[in-house]
């Protein structure tokens, strides 16, 4: 009986989804996008649940609904601030710059015209429908389950999911590291950091509730950290945690950020990617191979590499969410 | 020494992937001295490829088991991931150690600004990290990662002027590329779910011909051939980079996109191998003349420097994909497409590099006022013409010597009675000649009378670089039997 | 009804779905032209990538396969990078061309070539200015 | 035992696709907002049940991380979105807050 | 058993207030009165699903780690109530599409 129920939950969860997924690209208001993105987030989280992956259900709340919904609702507004100023200028400037249609015209996408319709839909029915084929004639399971087993006890940490991502793949796991700080080296190489236009929320509501919850979220992220050696959590799900905070922290005081000279900020951004390849180093040299950890040493290197991650992950989710270079960095 | 190289050999592959790294790293956490650890990084980064390549040659393997195989933290194969080095990827990272060192050494006198060295050095050192890793990696995720690396610091490159024409550039770029690694990504997914194994030998192994490899190999070439700017493909080549600084437009003409089509040819030679078919081939085929003579075209009519050279990368790049069909009917012949690739890589970046100086001496770069520039810069315009000749496979050049065994594999196929093969021979000849009106284009303007302008003043660097770098690309020719002695240690190839 | 829980069984709905979401997403890139919304696009065919992964990994009984489990957090935080640089360049993009919709069309040959190795090109020196007073 | 919880937890998953009509027909971006930070708490409670029925302990951690970083997207959607502060109105005057200088007008 | 039924009876009472908050969110005419709907679903209903799932819980860390995701969620549910009445109050609704 329990199993018809899951599928029932299944195909309710997929419905949801896909409608969600449907209507968030179809909507014409750039803000409606974004908060059904932020639903298909949820939802989605949901699904990994449902696929038995607490690690990624994990990753995906601390990322969906932490980084990238704030991310996402900045951009809008970054734009909008953005279409208004150059609006002031011309003839046509709508009455009141700050007025609503001035909102309107910045985060408005007319539909698309009708004559791509006909040959999207067709190559994207195409390219789903021969997936969908070759994914049912697929055999059963056939994963590395079995292997990753035997490996486990010189891993140094007993969940499977670490285990891999720190051990087994570790090289994988540091070029991730070093594509974040890739990408945060991008979007300073595109500018200095422009002031982060704020509406104002007087009252005591909004510094009362961050002084509440800032102090939990650093808790449960190093909690989540600490766990990711044996249970769901880790470097990736602790920084987003760690980030989310941050993030509340600018958004509760966008005026005066912290004028961090480069020197130290830099450091504290490549210090995750920094240590691991040092670790690996010293992998190579007398360990088992590069980014090998010697089977005696494997826990304690392990959590040195998490603990640096998190740092860093942390530092530069909130580098990306400020989008811009400080100006220490220039001096 | 015979018998030391095959040891040393794993510890020297883990080495240059461990030291572009730390200088990447370096580079970011030290950008004040960014341009310093970017040069003499560079130097040190040739040389101990140069010894790898000295040692993968030492040690002498016969073709069947030529390739070096070292497990990153002594996990194998199907757990662990694995550096795979062979003559293929060997050829290749020499061509990127080359055009690497001398678009650093340009670079040098390029980016003189204090706060952009800062922002220019550590991208372009992960970018250069990234190709190390794309060529040495065997794991079918790694190198969606890798590709990862490669395009996200080349798309921050493409943006850096910060133009309007720059910075749109890169957004298309970045959403190409975006879409082509997911497309990569479910490709690598797709036989992922079909045999359980990541790494590419073993995945060679277990592939038959099935509706999930069909799909995986349409996935995975389309995501490619979309990074590598294949012609359907190709939309966004012009304006990235056309608009992108010249270190960064030479960079990405030579290695990027010869990277990608580096990684089109493991696939084909190794999972997906049973599933060429003539007719595949000669589609493919027919995509490579279009993109000769729209690329030839473009270039004929185009009006900047930049814009010229770009469109000439869209038409090279046809002949790579004439060269398919060609590589079924006679196997041997991928060993001469992969050399044709390395010298035009070669060329492309001097011309690339060349027209950086022109246009920093003249201040813009349309072809029709740069009548004085040219005729007062003697050196820069030898550079331009002596890599423009090897592009147009004129004789004792490297590119001569391509298109000699391109033409040689055509009238092969018409002997072995496929008619389609005259097609072949005459687009490979004829884009020689279209190759000549658009490099000839960018020259001619010297020969005419006129007043010299010297322009503004060229740092060294800008001026002797690219001149080096073309006679390397010149002498590629000579160094044919080498290299392809190199290509011949792939094992699995046919 | 065994046939039926058989079939719908999450190894096949999942991959199906993240499928049907990879060209839902794909439709959407094609179909729309403001940049946010494409890069929404491009979030939902990595999600549907990632489902196709997990659901793979969640076939037969046993616990899923922590190897695809480890690949698709690499892939989701590789995703948040790309965002996230991507989105600071659409805002790059509009404060430079005021609108954030890609401009089709072929690049004009005398657009201003604001060359980075020029003496004029001097974004220190207007740094000092600013930071002098 | 298990089966309850299921059926509850089916049960929210239809009531957050019901609240999504007010996502998709709410006339002001309020409601939206409003209705996506209902789904989150409806989130939460499924994914508590959840952890019942599937008997993975792991996903209580999943929905403190979603009650705590619920906040952020709304925090984020009162402070950056929406009109900006028409200059003079009262709610300054009222509370006596500093008028931010430089704050986008 | 006494504790199965226990818990059976407080979720379905906090099924009743989920469903009344979407039912609020739904019907209701103007934004303040649907505040109201969804901090109701917020702090009754959850509350009554983890007093019910707190009756299930094995040690007394998983009862404490209950009731602390409720603080958090109904921290939540506040702050974005009053913030969104706040803003909507001092200048109307910001209609974004028409």
């Amino acid at each position: 009986m329990s199993d018809l129920l899951l599928v029932v939950f299944d195909l309710v969860l997929l419905v949801g989804l896909l409608g969600v997924a449907w209507r968030c690209l179809a909507s014409t208001d750039l803000f409606r996008a974004v908060v059904l993105f932020i639903t298909f987030g949820l939802l989605l989280a949901l699904a990994w649940v449902r696929l038995e992956a607490p690690d990624i259900a994990l990753a995906e709340a601390a990322i969906g609904a932490g980084i990238t919904g704030a991310l996402l609702l900045v951009t809008l507004e970054r734009l909008r601030s953005i279409v208004v100023e150059r609006r002031r200028g011309q003839p046509d400037e709508p009455p009141d710059p700050a007025g609503a249609d001035a909102l309107l015209h910045a985060l408005h996408d007319p539909p698309p015209p009708r004559r791509t319709f006909v040959p999207a839909l067709t190559f994207a029915l195409v390219v789903g429908g021969l997936m969908v084929t070759a994914l049912w004639h697929q055999p059963d399971a056939v994963g590395l389950e079995p292997v990753v087993d035997e490996h486990m006890d010189v891993s140094g940490v007993d969940h499977p999911i670490t285990a891999v991502l720190l051990n087994f793949r570790a090289y994988d796991t540091f070029l991730e590291l070093a594509i974040v700080l890739i990408a945060l080296l991008g979007a300073w190489s595109l500018g200095r950091y422009d002031r982060l236009p704020a509406r104002p929320a007087p009252g005591p509501i909004l510094p009362g509730t961050l002084r509440l919850l800032v102090p939990v979220a650093i808790v449960t992220g190093v909690y989540i950290l600490w766990a990711g050696s044996h249970a769901p959590g880790g470097a990736f799900q602790a920084g987003a945690i760690l980030g989310a905070a941050g993030i509340l922290l600018v958004l509760a005081r966008p005026r005066d950020l912290p004028m961090a000279p480069s020197s130290p900020l830099r450091l504290g951004l490549a210090a995750g990617v920094a240590l691991f390849l040092a670790i690996g180093i010293v992998g190579l040299l007398i360990g088992p191979g590069l980014l090998g950890y010697p089977p005696a040493w494997a826990y304690p290197l392990i959590i040195v590499i998490e603990v640096a991650a998190t740092l860093s992950i942390a530092l530069t989710l909130v580098a990306l969410f400020i989008a811009g270079r400080p100006a220490g960095d220039d001096r | 020494m015979n018998e030391a190289a095959p040891a040393m050999l794993p510890l020297a592959i883990s080495g240059l992937v461990a030291l572009s790294l730390a200088l990447a790293i370096l580079a970011t956490v030290w950008p004040r001295q960014a341009h310093r650890i970017g040069g003499y990084g560079a130097v040190v980064v040739t040389a101990s490829v140069l010894t790898l390549s000295a040692l993968f040659l030492a040690a002498g393997p016969e073709p069947e088991s030529a390739a070096t195989r070292v497990a990153l933290g002594g996990w194998e194969a199907p757990l662990g991931l694995m550096l795979h080095l062979d003559g293929l990827s060997m050829t290749l990272l020499v061509l990127t150690a080359v055009v690497g060192l001398a678009t650093s050494l340009y670079s040098l006198g390029y980016v003189h600004d204090p706060i952009e060295r800062r922002q220019f050095w550590p991208l372009w050192l992960w970018l250069w990290a990234g190709l190390n890793m794309l060529l040495l990696s065997g794991d079918a995720f790694n190198l969606y990662i890798t590709l990862e690396v490669v395009s996200l610091s080349a798309v921050a490159l493409v943006a850096f002027t910060g133009t309007a024409a720059a910075v749109s550039g890169a957004m298309r770029y970045l959403l190409v590329n975006i879409l082509g690694s997911l497309s990569f990504l479910m490709g690598v997914v797709l036989l992922f779910g079909e045999h359980g194994v990541l790494d590419l030998v073993l995945l060679e192994a277990r592939t038959e011909i099935g509706p999930t490899e069909r799909m995986a190999a349409v996935l995975m070439t389309a995501g490619l051939m979309v990074k590598a700017a294949l012609f359907p493909l190709h939309v966004w080549l012009a304006p990235a980079h056309g608009s992108a600084p010249a270190p960064v437009s030479a960079v990405l003409s030579g290695l990027v996109v010869t990277g990608s089509f580096y990684l089109i040819l493991r696939l084909w030679m190794g999972p997906f191998a049973p599933l060429a078919t003539p007719a595949f081939g000669i589609l493919v085929g027919l995509l490579g003349v279009a993109a000769l003579v729209w690329g030839s075209a473009q270039a004929l009519r185009a009006g900047r420097l930049k814009s010229i050279v770009a469109y000439s990368t869209v038409a090279q790049f046809g002949y790579l994909l004439i060269a398919f069909p060609l590589m079924l009917v006679d196997p041997e012949a991928w060993k001469v497409v992969v050399f044709f690739a390395v010298v035009h890589a070669l060329a492309k970046a001097s011309v690339f590099l060349a027209a950086g100086t022109l246009q920093h001496a003249a201040g813009h770069d349309r072809v029709a006022e740069m009548g004085a520039i040219l005729r007062a810069r003697g050196r820069t315009v030898f550079a331009l013409g002596l890599a423009g000749v090897s592009l147009m496979g004129l004789p004792f050049t490297g590119g001569f010597i391509a298109k000699y065994l391109l033409l040689e594999a055509g009238l092969g196929t018409i002997l072995a009675g496929s008619l389609i093969g005259v097609l072949w021979v005459v687009a490979i000849a004829g884009g020689g000649l279209l190759a000549a009106g658009y490099v000839l284009r960018m020259v001619a303007p010297a020969f005419h009378h006129g007043p010299r302008d010297a322009g503004e003043a060229v740092s060294p660097w800008m001026d002797w670089v690219p001149l080096g770098l073309a006679v390397v690309a010149a002498a590629a020719g000579f160094a044919g039997t080498l290299t392809l002695h190199t290509l011949t240690l792939t094992p699995g190839a046919p | 009804m065994e046939w039926l829980a058989q079939q719908l069984a999450p190894g096949l709905i999942y991959p199906t779905a993240g499928a049907i979401l990879f060209a839902l997403g794909l439709y959407g890139l094609i179909r729309r032209h403001h940049l946010v919304l494409r890069i929404l696009a491009l979030n939902i065919m990595g999600s549907g990538v990632f489902m196709v992964l997990l659901g793979i990994a969640a076939r037969g009984e046993g616990p899923p396969d922590p190897v695809a489990q480890a690949l698709t957090l690499t892939g989701i935080v590789v995703a948040v990078s790309a965002t996230a640089f991507a989105l600071a360049l659409v805002v790059r993009l509009t404060r430079i061309t005021g609108q954030a919709v890609m401009l089709p069309g072929p690049p004009d040959d005398h657009a201003p070539v604001d060359d980075i190795s020029r003496e004029e090109h001097a974004p220190s020196a207007e740094y000092d200015r600013e930071h002098r007073e | 035992m298990t089966t309850f919880y299921l059926v509850a937890a089916i049960f929210l998953l239809a009531t957050i696709l019901l609240g999504l009509i007010r996502v998709l027909r709410g006339p002001g971006s309020g409601d939206r907002m409003l209705a996506a930070q209902l789904f989150g708490t409806t989130g939460v409670t499924i994914l508590l049940l959840l952890s019942m029925t599937l008997e993975t302990p792991a996903l209580v951690d999943v929905a403190l991380v979603f009650a705590l970083l619920a906040v952020v997207a709304a925090v984020a959607f009162v402070r950056q979105h929406g009109l900006p502060e028409p200059s003079g109105t009262p709610i300054h005057q009222r509370h006596g807050q500093k008028k931010d200088p430089d704050d986008d007008r | 058993m006494i504790a199965n039924t226990l818990t059976v009876i407080l979720i379905l009472a906090g099924l009743v207030f989920f469903a009344a908050g979407t039912a609020g969110l739904l019907r209701f005419p103007d934004v303040y009165s649907r505040l109201h709907a969804l901090t109701k679903a917020d702090n009754v209903g959850l509350g009554l699903v983890i007093l019910g799932l707190m009756l299930q819980a094995g040690g007394p860390a998983d009862i404490l780690k209950l009731f602390l995701i409720w603080v958090l969620v109904l921290a939540a549910g506040t702050t974005a109530a009053h913030m969104v009445a706040q803003r909507t109050w001092t200048h109307g609704e910001f209609e974004s599409d028409r």
